[in-house]
């Protein structure tokens, strides 16, 4: 009975929605907003025009990822609200599971995980770094870098039993976070507007280019890095 | 530069997550430089983030409606940050974040980044509201936080599909035909679940409930009026007052049950939170009966309705039994009990009688009847608590003693309530400017978009 | 190109109720990360390369992983 | 047509919901309409023939997707997990408290207080 | 001679002072207390009738006045009068009850200052305003009575609020309609209103205010629990004063908003909304009067009798005729004095016996002459007895109705006033006379201040019963005011249409009487004084003897007449808890359940919304 109900609200909730789309556009044919078109352009402020990778210079924001312009750059005052949600979502988690002990599994890790982590991480942290450094250029950045790492450190946590992190995680996550406001009011002492890109925007493409970008993207990836492994360990506490 | 309003306590946070104990002292002194700074700023300017003008960046609209509204929450947070006893260890650096948030709910003038804004202040609530006693309400909140986020995301996609860009001011002006019904309609159940609005709002009395005084407390007051101030600029600057009639119904709904729901309750926050509920529902039925005197008295009465509560809530968390001992906490709590039924000396009357003054003029005979009906329900439930504290006869065994700084407080609160009750401009004056900043969207729109 | 995206479309949606009815609770976590891989799959069909390493890293890799350790804190599956 | 598929994914989260009495089971479902919301708005950003918005050597010029879903859509994800993190850690709470995740012998064990 | 303003001015603050002094020394705060109401006492007496005076401002466009009136000054003087009495009364008393003395005097000061506030307003709204003050005043003292009296101040509240908001949404719907608030204005643009309809629903939702506050048949429940179990003396406060309050806005409902001219006469004159509201008070005499007989809590039993007074008055007022009009407001005093005088005589009872039970109680005779004298007149005029001035008002609300031809009511009214012969012998016999119970052998009588204002009431009712002048010459001042031909008297003697009544000489017939029948009594051999335990009971000896009094049960050959009569306590009662079950059902449905219930609400609002808005 209790099936049939829910069955009958959800057939009317998804009528709802399907109702909705003689508004939107048929799927694959959506024209480009006037937003989106700026900032593919990259001239909001009138000063851009067609980029072309490798040749066009200091543009008003160099990153060659246009998502991660937006993200970093144009919008990037979410991104600073997105980092926030993942701070208190550690902090939270820290609060709501504060064990003391690392809690062991009781069996020791068998000998392939063991050898096997030894090799791989090594790799996972390179491969994270890579993601998040060049977050300007190719896809992924800061938040996926730092995921990848806390992946490496919870394959830590599986493989041996003794492994836990102290408060190393909690400065890491305080540090870059700061740094990541404090470019932002550089900016605002600079230029009196909050997280404007002060460094020259160099050429498309190259990794020293799009101005404070690589940086914050750096910085996130850190932060969100050192918070991911922050919940893991939590997880890993008990009593 | 309104931007330090939300960086100052983010950066406080930030720097204090490795020692979250020490964070209690720095708590006051973070709130007052944001008192301070906001002082200084002039309300009208718009600054954009980043450097990139309205439609196409994140813009904070600093207007007299938000400048007064973060002038009240400000205050909320500094008199709850000059009490530490209700603050339990590790949760000020909490608090500092759900400052940052609050404000930013205020500033922004982008719905995505409002919706941003609202998850943090959402997640930090989910933290707020967990205590060991009653870790089911804050993951019902939680769960019900999560939907309600999706939903009014889903809100923001279809306003940005709609008008081609996420900034309130142009969603206002050229939001195309069609759109208007459905965004209002998921922005409402998105923002309907903060807003205590009746069939969304069922974590209420659980999460009040928490056991932890902090919870109610910063829940009931600050972040309630900050949803509000929400719901009033979406639904009237940008919506111009589109979705408004529907509210006014749910808004009767809530009062009406939320105050059948307090009768039968035993426990007196349980009972608050009801009251808590009633009140916000009296006040968005009031904001919708629309035009801007309506506006101006229902945040009228949202103000004396917070100052009622800080109080009440202050006193059900910390003492819940008779008031012999602390004298000053039990004359608070019978001023605030007072004021929100609508005694003459007291604040709650006087906005009862312009809401009720209003709604005749308007012709609405529905809404003075219910509220007059809630109030004599109201009236049943808050004087059995006051009989009940001030004449019980158990002297509980553990002597809770309020500390001297909350009765400082207590009493500050009170004595406002009753100078407000007699001469009403203070909040009059503060709720006109909320109203005027709301109504004028020509002003809004000629602000942040620089007259395109 | 449509029919892929149909494809992994019923795919998702089929590994997302087997997920909701699983009756062991590990059955439903592994349903739900294979669901988040499909979403990178969709995703990369639908030219977004960014959000499916961010799919990949956080969706499919970090919520399942939480989820297995909070199920294996509270003492296996003993639901 | 992913909207479709979109739309259905949020029905069967929803169904999730309100079907299944183990308390985890919610927080799946809570993923699965977060997942479901995502797909939709990349969908809207979609458009047929044009690459992925990235300068690079093979897409020197600009002929790309709408690029604004996509970045919103990076922040909504991390706010799913996010929220998800936290839920978890509550429901070990809950687990702690009632020794149980399904929702009746709760309301029955909260009622005995 | 200080305005009115700084009047209600001085009693606000002079109720934080009281506090602070009877916090020092409760004999001195009770002082100040008595002197501060006499004072007041003093003013409003020779207060000038039309003095006006601005008050403070609330809606932008029509300012708060206050104006003398000879309705509002008549009304005041009563009350200030019983209230002052009360005042020194309880100087004494204070000191011996476990009452929080020191809130106790500061919340009757804010009490008078709402009461002086409502009957000097000139428009609704002040009304309302101060009504609520003296709500709030009075709420404050009652839960620090008996243990039931906690409940008792929780009903009260609410079965005034449900009058005062009835009243509040008249007064707006007033102020939409005509903009403007003040009496005068108000009863213009009345009598000119085309619609019937409105005049109805405004004049009987102001009405029902003073139905709520003085008791009248639907809103009379909270009178039994709360004049019951308040404290002792403040009963004598609240059935002597505040109950006069609700006539008061019915004065003004039925007199100063002319329902004779608003309304075309239904029955020999009397408009047909006048006449639902007589017939209200017939109700409430005769529920009064059969369930005061039944009560054993003699406080309880006043309690009833007051509902029964308040529809003697509701009927005088209903009448709308020059004598039945002037009976109604004679008996608003008569009943002001007695009830005072008989629940403070009660509350000297109760403090040296501690006990409201008349069957725990016997004999006090002999060691509380002078109580027993106070109630003994408080009775007779509460009955209507000839010398007292009880009598004069019954006397011409009879009239009246007999020349306005409502039998019917006359019966009704007629059955009532022979009821209060019965259910006020009840406590004379259960309290005063009978044997004297062993464990109230010590009882002395009460100290000197209290015995003063209680003689002083004694001497008051007599004076007015002989002498009727002074109200009498109020209450032509009052007939000319509102517009009704007023009654012909001089001095002692009042002219009605059935002919005159010389209230002198019925006194003179009366002592002379008295004289004769005390002198009988010297002469003739008293009867053989048997002391109670000289009994013939056949050989077995009486041990206990207080079985013998009689004062248990002692109309139980009547109350069986009607046992199961409908109680309106349980009705509402059942009322309330149908609002409570629904405030649970939604408490469980949408707060209590599990997350799915919400996701379930969520739904349901989208898919309402959804089929509504498309």
């Amino acid at each position: 009975m209790r099936r049939f109900i829910s069955i009958v609200i959800v057939f009317g909730l998804i009528m709802f929605f399907i109702n909705t789309l003689s508004l939107l556009p048929k799927y694959g044919s959506v024209n480009i907003s006037k937003v989106s078109e700026a900032y593919i352009d990259k001239n909001v402020n009138g000063n851009g025009g067609n980029v072309k990778y490798n040749e066009s210079e200091s543009l008003e924001n160099g990153a060659a990822n246009v998502v991660t312009s937006i993200v970093v750059d144009y919008r990037s005052f979410d991104t600073l609200g997105e980092v926030t949600v993942l701070f208190t979502a550690a902090l939270g988690v820290s609060l709501v599971l504060n064990g003391i002990r690392r809690k062991k599994y009781g069996r020791r890790p068998n000998f392939i995980l063991r050898v096997s982590v030894g090799i791989l991480l090594p790799l996972i942290i390179l491969f994270g770094t890579y993601i998040f450094i060049h977050g300007h250029l190719t896809p992924g950045g800061g938040f996926p870098g730092g995921t990848i790492i806390a992946a490496g450190i919870l394959l830590l946590y599986l493989s041996n039993e003794e492994f836990d992190l102290s408060k190393t995680p909690k400065f890491v996550e305080g540090i870059s976070g700061s740094l990541y406001i404090v470019t932002g009011l550089v900016g605002l002492a600079i230029a009196g507007v909050f997280l404007i890109n002060f460094l020259p925007t160099g050429i498309v493409g190259d990794l020293f280019s799009a101005g404070i970008v690589p940086i914050v993207y750096i910085l996130i990836g850190f932060k969100v890095g050192a918070e991911l492994s922050g919940i893991v360990a939590d997880l890993h506490r008990e009593g | 530069m309104s931007a330090l309003l939300i960086i100052i306590p983010l950066l406080a946070g930030f720097l204090f997550i490795p020692f979250k104990e020490k964070a209690k002292y720095i708590l006051p002194l973070v709130v007052i430089t944001t008192l301070i700074i906001l002082l200084l700023l002039s309300p009208d300017q718009t600054n954009a983030m980043g450097g990139w003008k309205a439609p196409f960046g994140i813009v904070l609209v600093l207007d007299s409606a938000s400048y007064y509204s973060l002038l009240v929450v400000n205050i909320v947070f500094l008199l709850i940050s000059l009490m530490p006893q209700i603050v339990e260890k590790g949760y000020s650096v909490v608090l500092l974040i759900l400052l940052a948030s609050t404000n930013g709910l205020v500033l922004t003038g982008d719905i995505f980044n409002s919706f941003v804004f609202l998850e943090i202040t959402a997640v930090a609530a989910y933290i707020i509201a967990f205590s060991r006693k009653n870790p089911y309400g804050a993951f019902k909140y939680l769960i019900l936080g999560g939907i309600s986020g999706a939903f009014y995301l889903l809100g923001a996609i279809y306003a940005y599909i709609g008008t081609g860009s996420l900034n309130f001011a142009d969603i206002s002006v050229n939001i195309k035909e069609g759109f208007l019904p459905i965004v209002a309609l998921l922005i409402f159940i998105g923002i309907g679940v903060e807003s205590k609005i009746f069939p969304l709002a069922g974590w209420v009395p659980d999460v009040y409930d928490s056991g932890s005084p902090l919870t109610p407390v910063i829940l009931g007051t600050g972040v309630t009026f900050t949803i509000m101030y929400l719901f009033g600029r979406i639904f009237i600057t940008v919506f111009h007052g589109y979705f408004l009639d529907v509210v006014f119904i749910f808004g009767l709904l809530t009062i009406v049950l939320g105050e059948l729901a307090a009768l039968r309750q035993n426990k007196l926050i349980k009972a608050l939170a009801f009251s808590s509920i009633a009140q916000a529902g009296l006040v968005l039925s009031t904001i919708s009966l629309g035009g801007y005197e309506a506006i101006k008295f229902g945040y009228f009465h949202l103000l004396n309705d917070i100052s009622a509560k800080l109080v009440l809530f202050i006193i059900a968390a910390t003492i819940a039994h008779n008031f012999t001992e602390n004298k000053i906490a039990g004359v608070s709590f019978s001023i605030a009990s007072f004021s929100l039924i609508g005694f003459p000396l007291f604040a709650g009357f006087r906005s009862k009688l312009l809401i009720l003054q209003l709604a005749f003029s308007k012709d609405n005979y529905l809404l003075p009847a219910v509220v007059l009906f809630a109030t004599v329900i109201e009236a049943a439930y808050i004087l059995k608590w006051n009989i009940k504290l001030w004449h019980s006869t158990n002297t509980g065994e553990e002597k809770q003693k309020i500390s001297w700084n909350v009765n400082l407080i207590l009493l500050i609160v009170a004595l406002l309530i009753i100078f407000i009750g007699i001469f009403p401009d203070l909040y009059l004056k503060m709720a006109q400017n909320i109203a005027d900043g709301l109504t004028n969207y020509r002003a809004y729109v000629t602000n942040v978009l620089g007259g395109m | 190109m449509t029919g892929v995206t149909i494809f992994v479309g019923i795919l998702i949606i089929i590994s997302a109720i087997f997920a909701v009815e699983a009756k062991k609770m590990l059955d439903s976590f592994i349903a739900l990360s294979l669901m988040s891989l499909l979403t990178v799959f969709l995703f990369v069909i639908m030219k977004a390369p960014d959000v499916a390493i961010t799919e990949a890293a956080v969706g499919a890799g970090l919520a399942t992983a939480v989820l297995v350790l909070a199920l294996n804190k509270m003492g296996g599956d003993s639901q | 047509m992913v909207y479709y598929i979109a739309f259905i994914l949020i029905g069967v989260g929803i169904y999730g919901f309100l079907t299944q009495k183990n308390l985890f089971k919610h927080l799946v479902s809570l993923t699965i309409v977060d997942t479901a919301v995502n797909i939709f708005i990349i969908s809207l950003g979609y458009i047929e023939g044009k690459e992925a918005p990235i300068y690079s050597k093979y897409t020197p010029i600009a002929n790309f997707v709408d690029p604004l879903p996509q970045a919103l859509v990076l922040t909504a994800i991390v706010i799913g997990v996010g929220t998800l993190a936290l839920g978890a850690s509550l429901l070990i709470k809950v687990y702690e408290k009632y020794g149980t995740l399904d929702v009746e012998q709760i309301a029955t064990k909260e009622a005995e207080e | 001679m200080i305005s009115l303003t700084n009047l209600i001015l001085v009693f606000l603050i002079g109720s934080i002072v009281s506090y602070l002094l009877t916090k020092a020394n409760k004999i001195l705060g009770s002082i100040f207390n008595f002197l501060l109401i006499s004072y007041a006492l003093y003013v409003v007496w020779n207060i000038k009738v039309g003095h006006e005076e601005v008050l403070f401002r609330i809606l932008r466009d029509v300012e708060r006045t206050l104006k003398v009136t000879n309705l509002g000054k008549y009304f005041a003087i009563v009350s200030l009068i019983v209230i002052s009495f009360v005042a020194f009364f309880i100087i004494e008393w204070i000191r011996k009850k476990d009452i929080k003395p020191a809130a106790f005097n500061s919340f009757l000061l804010l009490m008078v200052s709402g009461i002086l506030g409502v009957f000097f307003s000139n428009d609704l709204l002040t009304l309302y305003i101060f009504w609520e003050i003296a709500v709030l005043g009075s709420f404050l003292i009652v839960p620090m009575g008996k243990k039931e009296s906690k409940r008792a101040a929780i009903i009260y509240v609410v079965t005034s609020a449900i009058g005062s908001y009835m009243y509040l949404f008249a007064t707006f719907s007033i102020y939409q309609r005509y903009g403007i608030l003040s009496f005068e204005q108000v009863s213009q643009y009345l009598a000119n209103d085309s619609s019937n309809l409105f005049k109805w629903f405004v004049i009987l939702f102001i009405a029902s205010a003073g139905i709520a506050k003085s008791g009248i048949f639907p809103l009379h429940t909270w009178l039994r629990i709360t004049h019951g179990n308040a404290p002792d003396a403040f009963s004598a406060v609240l059935s002597g004063q505040l109950v006069k309050m609700g006539s008061y806005v019915l004065a003004i409902a039925l007199s100063v908003f002319p329902t004779t001219q608003l309304f075309s006469s239904f029955y020999h004159g009397v408009p047909l909304l006048n006449y639902v509201l007589i017939w209200l008070g017939n109700i409430s005499i005769l529920i009064g009067t059969f369930m005061a007989i039944r009560q054993n809590d003699m406080k309880q039993l006043i309690a009833f009798s007051s509902i029964a007074n308040g529809g003697y008055i509701l009927v005088g007022l209903g009448i709308m005729n020059s004598i039945g009009y002037a009976g109604g407001l004679f008996h608003v005093f008569n009943h002001a004095i007695a009830a005072a005088m008989i629940f403070l005589s009660f509350a000297a009872v109760v403090y040296r016996t501690g006990t409201t039970k008349i069957d725990e109680m016997g004999g006090l005779i002999w060691r509380m002459p002078w109580t027993f004298v106070t109630y003994l007149v408080g009775i007779i005029s509460l009955a209507g007895i000839p010398p007292t001035s009880g009598f004069i008002s019954k006397w011409m609300i009879f009239s009246s109705l007999v020349s306005k031809g409502m039998f019917i009511t006359l019966a009704i009214t007629f059955i009532g006033s022979v009821g209060s012969f019965l259910y006020v012998f009840r406590p004379l016999a259960g309290v005063f006379l009978g044997q004297l119970k062993r464990k109230h052998s010590d009882v002395k009588e009460v100290p000197i201040i209290m015995l003063v204002p209680m003689l002083l009431f004694v001497i008051l009712t007599i004076l007015i019963g002989v002498y009727p002048k002074p109200v009498l010459d109020s209450i032509v001042s009052i007939e000319n005011e509102v517009g009704i031909k007023a009654i012909e008297h001089s001095g002692t003697i009042i002219k009605t249409p059935l002919g005159q009544w010389n209230t002198l000489t019925v006194f003179t017939m009366f002592s002379v009487g008295f004289i004769i029948a005390a002198i009988l009594y010297m002469i003739f051999p008293k009867g053989k004084k048997v002391d109670l335990t000289d009994q013939y009971t056949g050989g077995e000896y009486l041990y206990n003897y207080d079985l013998y009094h009689y004062a248990t049960g002692f109309y139980r050959f009547i109350e069986r007449l009607y046992d199961k009569h409908p109680s309106f306590e349980k009705l509402y009662e059942k009322l309330v808890s149908f609002f409570r079950y629904i405030g649970y059902f939604t408490y469980k449905l949408v707060y209590k359940t599990s997350p799915s219930g919400y996701v379930f609400w969520i739904t349901i609002v989208i898919l309402i919304l959804f089929w509504v808005r498309w």
